[in-house]
């Protein structure tokens, strides 16, 4: 199969999808469930200590999620270093 | 104090390998950091054991937040399998690695990235949020593919390099299915998705279900999403190897599971998934015909095991998920044994290649090491996966179809197998390896033998109370009989493919096979999203016509 | 590049550059901001004293930058533990003071984003300039 | 039917043309940030409730949902991990295979 072929295929495919997942969802704002954590969040502010949601949604309610990511900005830091450090002698290998 | 057990298991590795990194300018000996390592990987198995004995099912509230709206992590029956099966795998594995680093162009730093995977892995098994478990899936996937590229060759950065693309590919399909989730529920915890997600309407929970099949696909190594899966296997070190094919894929499955158990277990979705699962197994194990280097022929029969598991769990009928279950701790452990023995046969030997490898005419510790995994993998009874491929193959005798396209899998499993046997040849060298590298293969066939042995016996203790952790109400008609026809199938099947590929094995060797060049094997990434979208876009229009 | 303008341009800006990335880390409790964004200003104002003297002590910071970015990652991992010395769970607040752990939290978290993303930067502005084709 | 979460979804299909038509791994990289950017735009739309105001307690309007706003940035930064990581890897791969064509790496390497 030529590449243009290929690519045809790909972008009437997509169209497909895109088709079937508009119409088929029909995502609107109004259709929202309301979520109970919201309505939590919005009672306990004070407990959580920030009158920033976000910011006590981040760092208290789902601190342990910041962890994790803060460890993985962490190991992708240093990946990057260890694949600069490399020797590149097994480059040939 | 012992009530916090749960996160030391978490964050245990996370710590050792901090401290790696705080004292890397100080301390210049490796063995104070193997040491570190060492004792970051026991604990969370120790720890787990002790949850285990005392408690079956913890919930551990991060922050002390309660359940729906924080953080929790959970112990039940499955989530503790997994970790214990993670356990001993990345102990094993990590024994192993202190040789095999050594052979590494740059082997710094291994250690630590080791325990960061570690740490992602226990964090995946035991999140009770499915956000947190994409967070600490990445935590795994980031270090993985930090870790291909250790041996520094080209093939490796160009595995690592398309794992990435096609990882990250996944991963925002993951999140996308998760916002909507989100948006018509308005849960993230998977205890409170268990009550609302069953209220979504049809339509919309396929649709929403489409964008996680690729996810889970891709993390399982299923057929279409499955073009990363050989690469990265034959070029990352033979330890990551092992933890490829005995853990990251099993987050996927897990995933799956957890998915199927908090109502997305409907028909058109499982039959999808078992017909993925379907053709898996059954191109999987014709592939490894195609090759002679040893990896590559187990990476693939890693394919194709996952994907009777796959089938077995999406029959969804409680004896599948508890022969799925089974076969996915069991498979752990005996891929985990061929693979490291197969590293331990290229150390020893200098190739992979089996027409120059005497796999039986080796060390004796090492080819009696690959024989009892190829025993376990055929299913031939003292060993572990006989039990657990005859509950599947019972699981799908109901669907015909499916039970001949699992025997045939079986039959064929055997004649590949025996294939390599009938194959090897080369100057039979007896010189042992160094212990380090023949400890893991002692414990992990250790294993396969004792798990087999015992095996009703902790099918009623360890998968009975993971299978009620997925389908609370699950109801088992009687246990399951040691010897039964099924397993006599089993056997009389793996024992035919056997003769098959040892006798006719110069006919088979001469296979080709073309057709998959390019279609399955050494497939650019580009062509990997576009099979991404073929699938989705079959499976949204198979949706909407259904 | 090394213009009289630009040098003294980047020395001006700095200060000012990571006096607001201090204001937005700490006021995160009560404003838009915290720790990522304030971080990331910070990190730009040293990216900015970077480029614009690109000397070789400069570049001499990426080692230190990365044992930075492992300290706030510990230092993550200590807070978190000190909620089970004071009896609560992993990640519990350990003062009496609601936003006491939030703003202990912020500044651990912009030293770690700091850290890394000037690590981040130091390695992608090392690498030599490759002249490539497109395709 | 023209609102932040349609749209989101089309520019994630954006994202996914640009990663099958492109065989520059620089350029895959980039449309995989657009994929990324369509995530993001979904999450954050979801979050807003019309007629509701920002997540900041200071008066008593209704506000916006901020969890999944919250969760983006977690998402951001860890889009940025991969991304970075990904462009340190695709050079050590030009300097290995002297091209950037993704299509051209398994050429001249039989299994």
């Amino acid at each position: 199969m030529k590449a243009v072929h290929k690519n045809i295929l790909t972008l009437f495919l997509l169209l497909t999808i895109a088709v079937i997942l508009l119409h088929g969802l029909d995502l609107e704002h109004e259709d929202k469930q309301e979520s109970p954590l919201h309505m939590y969040y919005l009672e306990t502010y004070e407990e959580a200590g920030s009158i920033n949601l976000v910011e006590s949604i981040l760092l208290n309610y789902r601190a342990y999620d910041t962890f994790g990511e803060v460890m993985v900005l962490y190991v992708s830091i240093a990946g990057i270093l260890i694949l600069s450090e490399q020797k590149k002698g097994g480059e040939k290998d | 104090m012992m009530s916090h057990a749960p996160v030391f298991v978490v964050i245990t590795p996370i710590l050792g390998a901090l401290l790696m990194g705080l004292l890397n300018p100080f301390v210049k000996k490796e063995l104070y950091r193997d040491l570190i390592a060492l004792v970051s990987l026991m604990t969370p198995l120790v720890l787990m054991l002790y949850i285990y004995r005392t408690d079956t099912n913890v919930v551990y509230e991060m922050g002390g937040w309660p359940r729906p709206y924080g953080l929790v992590l959970v112990v039940d029956g499955l989530s503790a399998l997994m970790v214990l099966m993670a356990g001993i795998v990345t102990v094993t594995t990590f024994l192993y690695s202190l040789e095999e680093k050594r052979l590494l162009p740059s082997g710094n730093r291994y250690n630590f990235l080791f325990l960061f995977m570690a740490a992602g892995l226990y964090g995946v098994f035991m999140a009770g949020d499915i956000v947190n478990r994409y967070v600490f899936f990445e935590l795994t996937i980031i270090s993985t593919y930090v870790l291909l590229t250790y041996k520094g060759t080209k093939e490796s950065l160009r595995a690592s390099y398309n794992f990435l693309i096609i990882g990250s590919t996944a991963s925002f399909f993951f999140l996308a299915g998760i916002g909507l989730l989100y948006f018509n529920t308005g849960f993230l915890d998977f205890g409170a998705l268990r009550g609302t997600v069953p209220y979504i309407d049809q339509g919309t929970r396929n649709i929403i279900f489409s964008f996680f099949i690729i996810a889970i696909g891709m993390k399982m190594g299923l057929i279409p999403f499955h073009t990363w899966f050989s690469d990265a296997h034959v070029n990352a070190p033979t330890p990551m190897t092992a933890i490829l094919a005995a853990l990251t894929i099993k987050t996927g499955l897990y995933i799956m599971i957890k998915l199927f158990s908090i109502g997305f277990d409907t028909l058109p979705i499982r039959w999808i998934l078992v017909f993925l699962g379907a053709i898996t197994a059954l191109t999987g194990v014709v592939m490894t015909l195609k090759y002679t280097d040893l990896k590559r022929i187990l990476a693939w029969f890693t394919m194709s095991q996952m994907g009777m598991i796959v089938v077995s769990i999406a029959l969804w009928s409680p004896l599948g998920i508890a022969g799925g279950v089974m076969h996915l701790v069991n498979h752990s452990f005996f891929i985990g044994l061929l693979f490291l023995s197969c590293g331990t046969l290229a150390y020893v030997h200098g190739t992979r290649d089996i027409r120059e490898l005497p796999l039986l005419r080796s060390n004796i510790l090492l080819s009696v090491g690959f024989l009892i995994g190829t025993l376990a993998i055929l299913g031939i009874p003292p060993l572990n996966g006989y039990y657990s491929g005859s509950m599947i193959l019972q699981a799908s005798s109901r669907y015909p179809a499916v039970y001949i396209v699992l025997i045939l899998t079986y039959l064929l499993t055997a004649v590949s197998f025996f294939r390599i046997f009938a194959l090897s040849s080369g100057i039979s060298d007896l010189s042992s390896p160094p212990e380090s590298m023949l400890i893991p293969l002692v414990v992990l066939a250790g294993l396969c033998v004792f798990l087999g042995a015992l095996s009703p016996l902790w099918m009623r203790n360890a998968v009975f109370p993971a299978v009620r952790a997925i389908q609370p109400g699950a109801v088992f008609e009687g246990s399951y009989p040691y010897l039964n026809i099924h397993g006599l199938v089993l056997v009389v099947t793996s024992m035919s493919g056997a003769f098959i590929g040892y006798f006719f094995a110069p006919f088979i060797s001469g296979l080709k096979l073309e057709w998959a060049d390019g279609l399955l094997s050494r497939v650019p990434v580009t062509d990997a999203i576009r099979y991404m979208i073929i699938v989705m876009a079959l499976v949204l229009v198979l949706f909407t016509i259904l | 590049m090394s213009s009289p303008i630009i040098n003294t341009a980047g020395r001006a800006l700095t200060p000012f550059i990571l006096m607001y990335g201090a204001y937005v880390t700490l006021f995160g409790v009560l404003s838009p901001g915290g720790g990522f964004p304030g971080g990331m200003i910070l990190a730009s104002g040293i990216i900015l004293i970077i480029v614009t003297h690109d000397t070789e002590e400069i570049k001499a910071l990426a080692s230190h930058t990365e044992w930075f970015d492992i300290l706030g990652a510990f230092a993550f991992l200590l807070v978190g533990l000190s909620g089970i010395f004071v009896g609560g769970a992993y990640l519990t607040n350990l003062w009496p003071d609601n936003s006491f752990m939030l703003i202990l939290l912020d500044i651990v978290v912009a030293l770690k984003v700091f850290a890394g993303t000037t690590a981040l930067f130091i390695f992608f502005f090392k690498l030599e300039v490759v002249k490539c084709s497109t395709d | 039917m023209l609102n932040g979460l349609n749209i989101a979804l089309l520019v994630m299909l954006v994202g996914l043309y640009g990663l099958t038509n492109n065989t520059n791994s620089i350029k895959l990289i980039m449309s995989l940030s657009v994929m990324g950017s369509g995530v993001i735009l979904l999450f954050v739309s979801i979050g807003y409730i019309p007629g509701a105001e920002a997540p900041l307690m200071t008066s008593e309007v209704m506000t916006m949902d901020p969890l999944p706003h919250s969760i983006m940035i977690t998402l951001i930064v860890i889009n940025l991990a991969t991304t970075a990581l990904g462009l340190a890897i695709a050079h050590r791969l030009y300097k290995s295979y002297g091209t950037l064509d993704v299509s051209k790496y398994f050429e001249g390497d039989d299994e």
